[in-house]
């Protein structure tokens, strides 16, 4: 254990407050759910990469800054970023999930091709995993690819498809091997949504926006190079970007980041002249969840360490998602609370529009509730936590399923 | 002597859910959250078929005098189908404000128009549940100015009522010159907000009550009370749809339903919301009864379902998976209205304040 | 609905302070748990059913006090106990269990020899359910009676049998017709403790006591008449006695009176100066927990009166018992919490000690993670909620076994 | 530069675990809960030989100079056995109470006997974490009056340290002349807390720190980061007790570990309790570091550790069924350590206000 600000460490702290000091103005706004970044937020992404603080431990030859991975400056960005309630760079399924299976198992030509624009922001992908049969039960997708004259062509139907309307890019889980078992008849290919045959209608959901969408294929070709590994080890791939959404979404840096803003919140909105940082039951909260985060951001650190070890952490990782999830939407209910009758009226002014703090955490407080379905249930997280993480044994099979989970 | 609805008040539930499944299906909430004032026109209509408007009003002034427990009842029913409609001032509130802090003249002359629906009464409430900075109203003899916050069931009103501090009320109409109302959409786009300014504009003053603040808290109470069976019956709404989605969803070759994650999910919303109908109940006997602890149970329960309705919402839409997140299964519009519902009239913190208070829990 | 205390309740009501103004001081302390009622206690017991305070709807010629119930009577001496914090009768699994049981499916001649010793404390009994591989899972209970000579002769072994080494009978659930199906072959029996061949070895539990024990039965004879129903209907008593127990735990009046003391205790302990009931946090969790024990003690009423109608509350009994024994633990948490470093010191002076304030919360937050087991742990109580209440369906069956539950 | 426990300190917690596994059974735990002291004599020798007793000593003083998050990670190690062995006040806070507040004659006199573990010293703070009214401590020169409750380790000390509210503190013979204890069991019978008197018994004074109730409090919020350490261990004992009970128990055909039920109960717990291994350490090097951060990380680890041992105590007794609820299993020597730690030193309210007020939080 070591987290001496060395002073290499000391001076990198230095430079990091430097470049918010001098860049901080220029920051989109924080919060508020996805949508597709605006021109400010690409120019910001640009200048975050340039600087080492978004894709800063992707190799440079695909368009990251190169840095060798080390877990004070990585805490370091997060933390001064989170303090000074500036944007900490685009994160989306692309860049949290696809870039790093890319990086694990993708070839160097797929790295080449896609983790630069990606990383950026320029390139926006969409998960193709869940079917209207197949939500929580993943590996009986239906939607199939078969192989002609030199691409596979896919038919079928997904859905809670997010950001398909403006995406550039999918990647999808599909059947290519109809006669194996259900988990090794599955390939994960990628392809460009500007293909022929697809058709994509907006699920508006329940925060106003069409974060989701149904996507129909008709005889999609994709060409055959655009595969992660091979043919039946698309469940594999799928279980890799999963592990990676798992670690993202309940990311540590994210919920200081909230802790911070709600601290703000809280400090300045006052009622009858008393801030509600000092009213009993706001306060009482705030501790609470002050006390969790501190705790998963200690915990993120330890994530960071393995990570830089090259250790699965194992049960570790697992609770990120489930954990994480549940601890922002706690955050974000208590702002919710704080904004009262008058923050009712505070909208989101539509997925392109920089919208103020309270429609953010509105926004947010929805949004969290969809993360609490999205990429699987918390059952579907907390069997996996008692199966994969504890060990605990699985539902045993009904005669005539394949059935476990829920 | 029981603790039980009456036959009557059974019927009048049923009457108004059977109106409301045949007239209230989800797309007129759906078209109501797009576009509209939060009173829809044909509901109104129907529901003054059936008397609603009349309920608190007493028969000599041509309602059906009957107590907030009914209206409790009914407002359980709007709530279980997301009704777009001015219920909780228009027909709960402003006739007890009438009766508690008019005089017989004004009584006479206001009562009568709630019950036949011709008057729709927006309501304000300024210093009674923690101030913000942006209202402050005076009264200079009869002229009201000033500016009120979230003024409920601003949509579509034909008057303004607005409690001042002291418990004087003032009532006036909605187009008078000098009232400007800057109407706010809301998270639950069936009900929107209002803040309205008042110019010095003539308004007649509700000011017969002997306790007048007293007076105020009483309707204050009464809408708090309403809120809680709003949300009794959209979170029971939420329930009941989860329960049947749990039943029928197939997932990894079961019913959903079969599995002990999305049954004891089931189970815990059950525990925690069955308990509520009693409590709404009691709480609005309270109110009717004029009891000693009416104070107490409306903050209890406004605060008690505030919590219960935003857990249930949370639960029945995460045993809908991704289907209770998008607009299509229109969960969300049950939600929003519980989330609305917790904020307006003193959320559950401000309640329970003024529960610790009434009871001398202080320094 | 009508709560209007007409001239008769508002009598009642005068008549029942009168009575605690009188008597209270000489009531027994309450909370504490579950011991033997000693003298004190067992006084008390008969001057309540004198006065139709305990027993009240119990025929007379069972020993009650044969008043027609009444829900606004019941609920006024609920209340007007409580809100005093006297001692509002003895509670015991004969009391709660056993008698409604009897006087629902028993012969007249049980009752009149059972019902009157046991409303007043005299005859203690304890249940014999589970066994060590018969725990959630009752109906695989496999201690057995088979008829000899003109009585059941009972061999077997039961398990978490409270009370028992200082119960005077034991309501057995045994398996009298084994060839047939699970839950078609039990029995229900009455046996008294001091029958040769009873074994009973105290199991000693967290708070200390022998509230457990196991009991061993070596050819136990019990008289043919002491069967409750006839053969092969156990399950459905047991089921009946369930049915109460549920009623019983979760009672509204405990969690009421619970309430009451746990707002004196936090009056009246002053830290720094201030009493804890002024103090954030304190009173903030004081107030959640007031709002639910209102809406509980409406549910309450709301339930005498389907009693007293003879209807069937469905649903909401089944939730009696699960949400009832949470909020009563997070009761005493909460002033286990108040009573602090010093509150540790407090312990109960042993079974039959008449403990002080302190001593009994600590008693009762720890009893109380028992009963959170006891009678079937949260989870079946969760999935008879949903299985029964709310008709969801059963988890599937597992082959070559009745696997379901847990 | 990392976030993770060096080979060495990875080494420290395996031989303590290793020595408590053959010499801590819990039938010791047993013993020690009926009628012991609160120190084990075998385990105190034991422990010795490892040298756990100079780990915050310095090497010039006997000790081996070690920091917090070492006394962190044995005293994770000593929940997770429940050992009685008077480790917080006697090994943790006594060294540090010197460093921070004595003489360097007084460090000389005192370090290398708590590093001999001839000195076993019992500590209380007066004026730090709430006062109820029965403790009050006056210092006329050298000689000391008053009570001081909740005195913790008392159960066979040779020495008091007591905390006066101004930051000094005394130090005297457990035996001494007009020294009166009242040792009284607690919920958690292997550790007792006394009540102590002093009758102007001459003391030797800490007061050598620049700012001596800082200095203090640096010594409290130590002793609550170990207070934090061994309910962390201790709940990690519950959990992985909880899990095994899960993969063995048959019921209705199945083990109970496949029922969503019981597993979603477990997954419960690992997620609370996992990240808490890491907010521990950053807590205890927070305090070796003093870091800016170091009170407020003390504060929140203590009342986060309180809250997350009270329910993963709870969840894990609940998995073992009515097993969980006997002596037999001794599950409950942890529940109760768990519930013995949350109180003591300050219970989560008190921690959290303390970090509101570090914060700036009030009105």
């Amino acid at each position: 254990m070591d987290l001496n600000f060395s002073e290499k460490h000391r001076a990198f702290q230095a430079e990091v407050r430097e470049f918010i000091r001098r860049h901080g103005p220029a920051s989109p706004k924080t919060g508020g759910g996805r949508k597709r970044p605006d021109r400010k937020t690409l120019d910001w992404q640009r200048l975050l990469i340039e600087h080492g603080y978004a894709g800063r431990t992707i190799p440079r030859e695909y368009g990251g800054y190169g840095a060798a991975p080390d877990v004070l400056e990585a805490a370091i960005i997060a933390e001064e970023f989170g303090r000074a309630n500036v944007h900490p760079g685009i994160m989306n399924q692309g860049i949290s999930m696809l870039v790093p299976t890319l990086l694990e198992v993708g070839t160097r030509e797929q790295c080449e091709r896609w983790v630069r624009p990606t990383i950026r922001g320029e390139i926006i992908w969409c998960q193709g995993y869940s079917e209207p049969e197949a939500g929580s039960d993943l590996a009986s997708v239906r939607t199939r690819a078969v192989v002609e004259d030199g691409h596979f062509v896919v038919n079928g139907h997904k859905i809670w498809t997010s950001s398909a309307h403006y995406a550039d890019m999918m990647f999808l889980l599909c059947r290519t091997e109809p006669d194996k078992p259900k988990h090794e008849g599955l390939s994960y290919l990628l392809l460009s949504m500007r293909t022929p045959g697809i058709e994509v209608r907006p699920l508006r959901t329940m925060t106003g926006r069409a974060e989701f969408n149904e996507v129909f294929f008709t005889d999609v070709r994709v060409p055959l190079d655009q595969i992660v590994m091979g043919r039946g080890h698309g469940w594999h791939v799928a279980n890799i970007t999963l592990k990676h959404e798992r670690m993202g979404i309940g990311d540590a840096g994210k919920l200081t980041h909230r802790l911070q803003r709600l601290v703000e919140l809280l400090r300045a909105t006052k009622v009858d002249g008393v801030p509600l940082i000092a009213a009993a039951e706001f306060r009482s909260r705030l501790l609470r969840l002050q006390g969790e985060v501190l705790a998963w951001r200690a915990h993120n650190l330890r994530l960071l360490t393995d990570q830089a070890r090259g250790e699965d952490p194992g049960l570790r990782r697992l609770i990120v998602k489930y954990g994480g999830t549940v601890l922002g939407h706690r955050l974000s209910a208590l702002a919710v609370d704080a904004l009262g009758a008058e923050g009712l009226t505070a909208l989101s002014q539509g997925e392109d529009a920089q919208d103020d703090d309270a429609a953010n955490w509105n926004n947010d407080y929805l949004y969290d509730i969809g993360l609490l379905i999205g990429g699987g249930t918390s059952n579907i997280q907390r069997n996996i936590i008692g199966e994969r993480g504890l060990g605990l044994p699985r539902e045993p099979r009904v005669p005539g399923t394949g059935g476990r989970g829920a | 002597m029981e603790f039980a609805l009456s036959h009557e008040q059974t019927l009048l539930g049923e009457s108004v859910r059977s109106f409301l499944r045949d007239h209230c299906p989800i797309e007129a909430v759906r078209a109501q959250a797009a576009t509209g004032t939060g009173c829809e026109e044909g509901l109104w209509r129907g529901l003054l078929d059936l008397g609603v408007q009349g309920l608190l009003v007493p028969e000599r002034h041509g309602g059906t005098g009957l107590g907030l427990l009914e209206a409790a009842v009914v407002a359980q029913a709007l709530g279980g189908a997301a009704a777009p409609v001015p219920f909780l001032c228009s027909v709960a509130m402003a006739p007890l404000a009438l009766l508690r802090s008019g005089s017989a003249a004004q009584q006479d002359r206001w009562l009568p128009r709630i019950a036949g629906g011709e008057a729709r009464i927006a309501m304000g409430f300024v210093g009674y549940v923690g101030g913000r900075g942006g209202a402050a109203l005076s009264l200079d003899r009869d002229r009201l100015s000033g500016a009120a916050e979230a003024v409920l069931d601003a949509g579509a009103p034909t008057h303004f009522l607005v409690y001042l501090p002291d418990g004087r009320a003032a009532i006036l109409g909605a187009g008078d010159a000098g009232v400007s109302v800057a109407l706010r959409r809301t998270l639950d786009g069936t009900r929107p907000l209002a803040e309205v300014a008042f110019d010095g504009v003539e308004a007649e003053v509700l000011e017969a009550a002997a306790d007048p603040r007293a007076a105020a808290l009483q309707v204050l109470d009464a809408g708090r009370v309403v809120l809680a069976a709003d949300t009794l019956g959209a979170a029971q709404a939420m329930l009941d749809r989860a329960v049947a989605w749990a039943k029928q969803r197939v997932q990894f070759g079961r019913v959903i339903g079969s599995f002990q994650g999305v049954k004891h999910m089931c189970a815990d919303m059950a525990t925690m919301l069955e308990p509520c109908h009693a409590f709404v109940w009691h709480a609005a006997y309270a109110q009717d009864t004029r009891s000693a602890e009416a104070r107490l149970m409306a903050c209890h329960a406004k605060a008690h379902l505030d919590e219960v309705g935003r857990e249930v919402a949370r639960m029945a839409t995460e045993v809908h998976g991704g289907m209770g997140f998008t607009d299509l299964s229109g969960l969300h519009y049950w939600l929003k209205r519980i989330g609305f519902n917790r904020q307006v009239l003193g959320g559950p913190e401000r309640c329970r304040e003024e529960a610790a208070a009434l009871q001398g829990w202080t320094a």
